[in-house]
């Protein structure tokens, strides 16, 4: 018999290919900021049906909810420094049509091919299923996504927090000087609203990081949630970044990759290389990662929706001419 | 019809749309979402390949990998608007 | 508890630590880079030793193993490619020194460091990498600092060209990732040993299809070169000369790894990626005889020995690609060394004159001299011409295919070869003339640190032909690649 | 029973569906929005119902971070499109 969920998956998998279609071929801005948000969030459905309540955790904060949020700040600068709405849409040399149909006949055969491919991948094929599952008692965690994080395949996820140093950085040296954008006065009802959410945030985003070792949840997911503190600070007018916060936010940036890295090294030796955890000790110092992580990720995509540097704006120099 | 072949083919179509998405829009801003498309095409695909017939649970080692694309993603998307927004903010100058 | 220290971690954490602390106290940054640069240099030629002694190296993070875990490895070809990237980063960072001094230039002072450590940090881990995944993680690494290092002057131009070249990086990345996706669902696991253990199949066809088209993307292989030129040419010196010395080159190690361990299936392929290679020759060079502009001019020129490159790759078919790929490894390291000799000259050469128009360069009252030899000494190496690297290079890309009996890629190099003494004439040429305008004396540039770090790349450049047989030698030292897997 | 939850889950979708014109057509940011707000509680009660089906309990965390997530998406909305609302 067939799982009656079937129907379900068909029109979730319609669902989402028709928000993608629609979200790039819708005209108004918003409009595709909105159906990507929604995408995203219909995405993290798919992958809860597939068994990943991680990815979908990881996929709602971050890549939807903080990308939608990016991408909404953006979309505000870009009307804000053009003054009106429509002149910054127009491309500088528009693509020819027929440039643009070839272009699109081509990413049909190449996703035709891929397709081809798919179908023809032995489905639940060979995996790492047996190893993680023999390894799993040593890795100091119950959770195995986070066992794979944390342990197994640590040196990807310290690079991975790198990749978010690097952004951050490289943020911080594109932009420069105070916001010009403005931002709107905020009425009572949302700083009555912040007051009441602020707190329900830190405590869920405490929570997953805490229940990460045994349950879906993490670093990751944690820090993505209590970046939306931080989003809603900053929003809200209730946390301006000032000149002289830079250190303390140079130092929440580095925090987590430091610690990791330094984790990494001092482990080693007697017989032991980098990222080998002492059986003993694995669940504290993963568990001190972890923590030191969250806090970097926050403040750091917090930094990233913020966008720039906080500089005194005197110290506004151009170096264009 | 399983999960897999559904959500895979669905994975596989984002990408392709995705793609489509980044050699063809013309405004900045689409051309960013188009390529967070193509990512999130790209997760479908190792999802699906992670995914078991229940009641066995699927391999956790993609998952993680998907996490790590994910935070890796927005990480460029940050750099990207950050260019797109100063860009801006420069040729407005100009314009005035 | 003192940790027990290997060369492989420190060329990796070394430059990562390097980079916090340059970005937590940018007062110290440039102080800092230069000791980082200098402990990882070091570091290098301590792995290079253990692999001259032992061969190629292997250290299992985590205590794992792949596949579970990631593997480190260390053989010649990767510790030749960290060699060239800390060498040449030494030298470019003891430039940057001198030419990032102004005083409107403090932000960049500010950002150049973390930026070029973090890129340091992503490039030595691509050469030690043994996983596919992580090899992508690591090339988003180098995209994200390579491209705050192209935007660093805030102009306009360069912001421009950094979009594109954002756009051109993350849409290589993330090719690359999709074909990780189809590796694991093949073949269950994604170390280099299990892709040369894995079945050809239309899954494996398409990763590598994806991830080939990805890093020719990321390399800027013809027709995927659009977004090198106007990043090259507007970045600052010193960037300009890591992104053209040695960025692009992580991708093309990256492209001669893969299909050593996934062979090309067909000879057709290996034509058509030779016949990019000379499609990048012949429209390059056409693009540099018309550049107005000297870094742009340069910049072309990279799209040229890329493509050159590849036609070393393609030389002679599948018969001979157990050894084209030193032909390949031997003008990666050619064009990273001239290169960034090429670059820095030029960027000195503009300080100094004030513009890089080709056209007005002989009217400048200033003779930037030691900057010009440079640039002439880089221009030998790049052309090809005895004794630098690159004529080795080119020698064996030629050699290789006259033994096959592939006339044509020996034409395409001469075509190429002349091409290039064509368009470094025109900036050559207009050094010579040394009677257009008589320089006043006062105004005549001494010598500088600017100067000696771009005339060591440059004579290195030449000097390295002398010792091309003792560098084959090592690049082959665990050769082939997977047998020691 | 499963059926029963399955036809509620295929129902909830589909009332995200019908929001979703609304989303397309516009014309005022404050609808594409409320439409957007709508389907973040159809999700929460999708995940609620799927956590029963899939026999997750860990998905009940998954919707709590939704249901969360949207009251932030809607701050980001209405400020960030103020000079739109107005």
């Amino acid at each position: 018999m067939t799982d009656p969920l079937v129907i379900f998956d068909l029109l979730l998998a319609l669902a989402i290919v028709a928000l993608a279609i629609a979200a790039l071929s819708v005209r108004d801005l918003y409009a595709m900021i909105v159906l990507f948000v929604i995408f995203g969030l219909l995405s993290a459905l798919a992958w809860v049906r597939l068994s990943a309540p991680d990815v979908a955790l990881a996929e709602a904060a971050i890549g939807t909810g903080v990308t939608g949020a990016l991408l909404l700040k953006t979309l505000h600068h870009l009307r804000f420094a053009s003054g009106q709405r429509s002149a910054c849409m127009t491309p500088a040399i528009p693509v020819p049509t027929g440039v643009m149909l070839a272009n699109a006949a081509f990413c049909g055969l190449i996703t035709l091919g891929l397709a081809v491919a798919f179908l023809g991948a032995p489905a639940a094929g060979p995996g790492f299923d047996a190893l993680v599952a023999g390894a799993m008692p040593a890795s100091g965690v119950d959770h195995p996504v986070t066992g794979v994080l944390l342990n197994f395949r640590a040196y990807d996820t310290l690079m991975e927090v790198v990749v978010l140093l690097a952004a951050v950085v490289a943020v911080w040296q594109i932009e420069r000087g105070l916001s010009d954008a403005p931002s709107p006065e905020m009425g009572e009802v949302w700083q009555g609203f912040a007051r009441l959410a602020l707190p329900a945030i830190v405590v869920v985003g405490t929570y997953l990081l805490w229940v990460g070792a045994e349950a879906p949840g993490g670093a990751f997911q944690g820090g993505a949630v209590l970046a939306a503190v931080g989003l809603l600070l900053l929003l809200t007018r209730a946390y301006v970044p000032q000149p002289h916060h830079r250190g303390i936010a140079r130092g929440a940036f580095v925090l987590g990759t430091g610690v990791f890295a330094l984790v990494a090294l001092l482990v080693a030796g007697g017989g032991r290389v980098a990222f080998e955890y002492p059986l003993d000790h694995a669940k504290t110092l993963i568990l001190l990662i972890e923590g030191m992580v969250t806090i970097s990720i926050a403040v750091t995509l917090a930094a990233l929706f913020h966008g720039r540097e906080p500089v005194a704006l005197r110290k506004e120099v151009r170096h264009d001419t | 019809m399983t999960p897999d072949l559904i959500y895979g083919v669905t994975g596989i179509a984002v990408f392709g749309i995705g793609l489509v998405g980044a050699l063809c829009a013309q405004e900045r801003l689409r051309r960013v979402l188009a390529l967070k498309l193509c990512s999130v095409g790209a997760g479908f695909l190792l999802v699906v390949g992670a995914w078991r017939e229940p009641p066995d649970t699927p391999d956790p080692v993609p998952h993680a990998l998907v996490i790590t694309g994910i935070v890796v993603m927005v990480s460029a998307t940050a750099v990207a608007l950050a260019l797109i927004r100063r860009l801006q903010t420069l040729e407005a100058e100009d314009d005035a | 508890m003192t940790p027990d220290l290997d060369p492989m971690i420190l060329a990796i954490f070394l430059p990562l630590f390097g980079a916090i602390a340059a970005f937590m106290l940018p007062r110290a940054a440039a102080l800092i880079g230069l000791v980082t640069l200098a402990m990882t240099t070091g570091a290098v030629f301590w792995l290079a030793q253990r692999v001259l002694a032992s061969g190629a190296v292997i250290v299992p993070l985590g205590g794992w193993g792949a596949p579970l875990g990631i593997d480190l490895r260390a053989d010649g070809l990767s510790v030749a490619m960290l060699l060239l990237t800390s060498a040449v980063g030494f030298l470019v960072s003891v430039a940057a020194l001198d030419s990032l001094k102004g005083a409107d230039q403090a932000r960049q002072r500010q950002y150049f460091w973390p930026l070029w450590l973090l890129l340091l940090t992503g490039m030595n881990g691509v050469y030690l990498s043994t996983d596919i995944f992580n090899l992508y993680v690591m090339i988003e690494v180098i995209a994200l600092a390579a491209v705050g290092l192209t935007v660093l002057s805030g102009t306009k131009a360069a912001l421009r060209a950094g979009l594109e070249y954002m756009y051109a990086s993350i849409l290589g990345a993330l090719l690359f990732l999709m074909g990780v996706g189809f590796v694991y669902m093949q073949a269950g696991r994604l170390d280099f040993a299990g892709l040369i253990a894995a079945e050809p199949s239309a899954a494996m066809s398409a990763a590598l299809a994806l991830m080939i088209v990805g890093l020719l993307l990321k390399t800027a292989l013809f027709p995927l070169h659009f977004w090198l030129p106007a990043a090259h040419a507007n970045a600052t010196a010193p960037a300009s000369a890591l992104l053209s010395g040695l960025v692009v080159k992580a991708a093309l190690y990256i492209f001669l790894r893969l299909t050593t361990y996934m062979p090309l299936p067909d000879e057709i392929l290996i034509t058509l990626i030779g016949a990019l290679g000379a499609g990048a020759v012949l429209w390059g060079g056409l693009q540099a005889l018309r550049a107005e502009r000297l870094k742009l001019l340069v910049a072309w020129s990279t799209v040229v020995q890329i493509g050159l490159i590849f036609i070393a790759f393609a030389r002679a078919g599948q018969v001979g690609l157990a050894e084209s790929w030193k032909a390949a490894a031997l003008l990666i390291l050619a064009h990273g060394v001239a290169k960034a000799a090429m670059f820095l000259a030029a960027g000195r050469i503009k300080d100094e004159i004030g513009h890089d128009r080709i056209r007005d360069l002989d009217r400048a009252p200033v003779r930037p001299t030691l900057a010009q030899f440079t640039f002439a000494l880089a221009a030998i190496s790049l052309i090809g011409l005895p004794p630098s690297l690159g004529f080795i290079g080119k020698w064996s890309l030629m050699e290789g295919a006259m033994a096959a009996g592939y006339w044509h890629w020996v034409a395409i190099t001469m075509i190429g070869t002349f091409m290039s003494v064509a368009y470094f004439s025109r900036v050559l040429s207009a050094f010579l003339r040394f009677d257009r305008v008589r320089a006043p004396v006062g105004e005549h540039q001494g010598w500088a640190l600017a100067d000696a770090a771009p005339l060591t790349l440059a004579l290195t450049a030449i000097g390295l032909g002398l010792m091309a047989a003792p560098i084959l030698r090592f690049i082959e030292i665990g050769y082939p690649f997977g047998a020691a897997l | 029973m499963t059926l029963f939850l399955s036809a509620i889950l295929v129902a909830l979708l589909l009332s995200i569906l019908a929001g979703l014109i609304r989303v397309f057509r516009g014309p005022a940011p404050a609808e594409r929005m409320l439409a957007a707000q709508l389907f973040g509680t159809a999700a929460v009660a999708i995940l609620l119902v799927l956590s029963q089906l899939m026999a997750m309990p860990a998905l009940i965390d998954v919707a709590m971070v939704f249901a969360l997530l949207a009251a932030v998406t809607l701050v980001a909305f209405v400020v960030l499109a103020d000079r739109e609302m107005r």
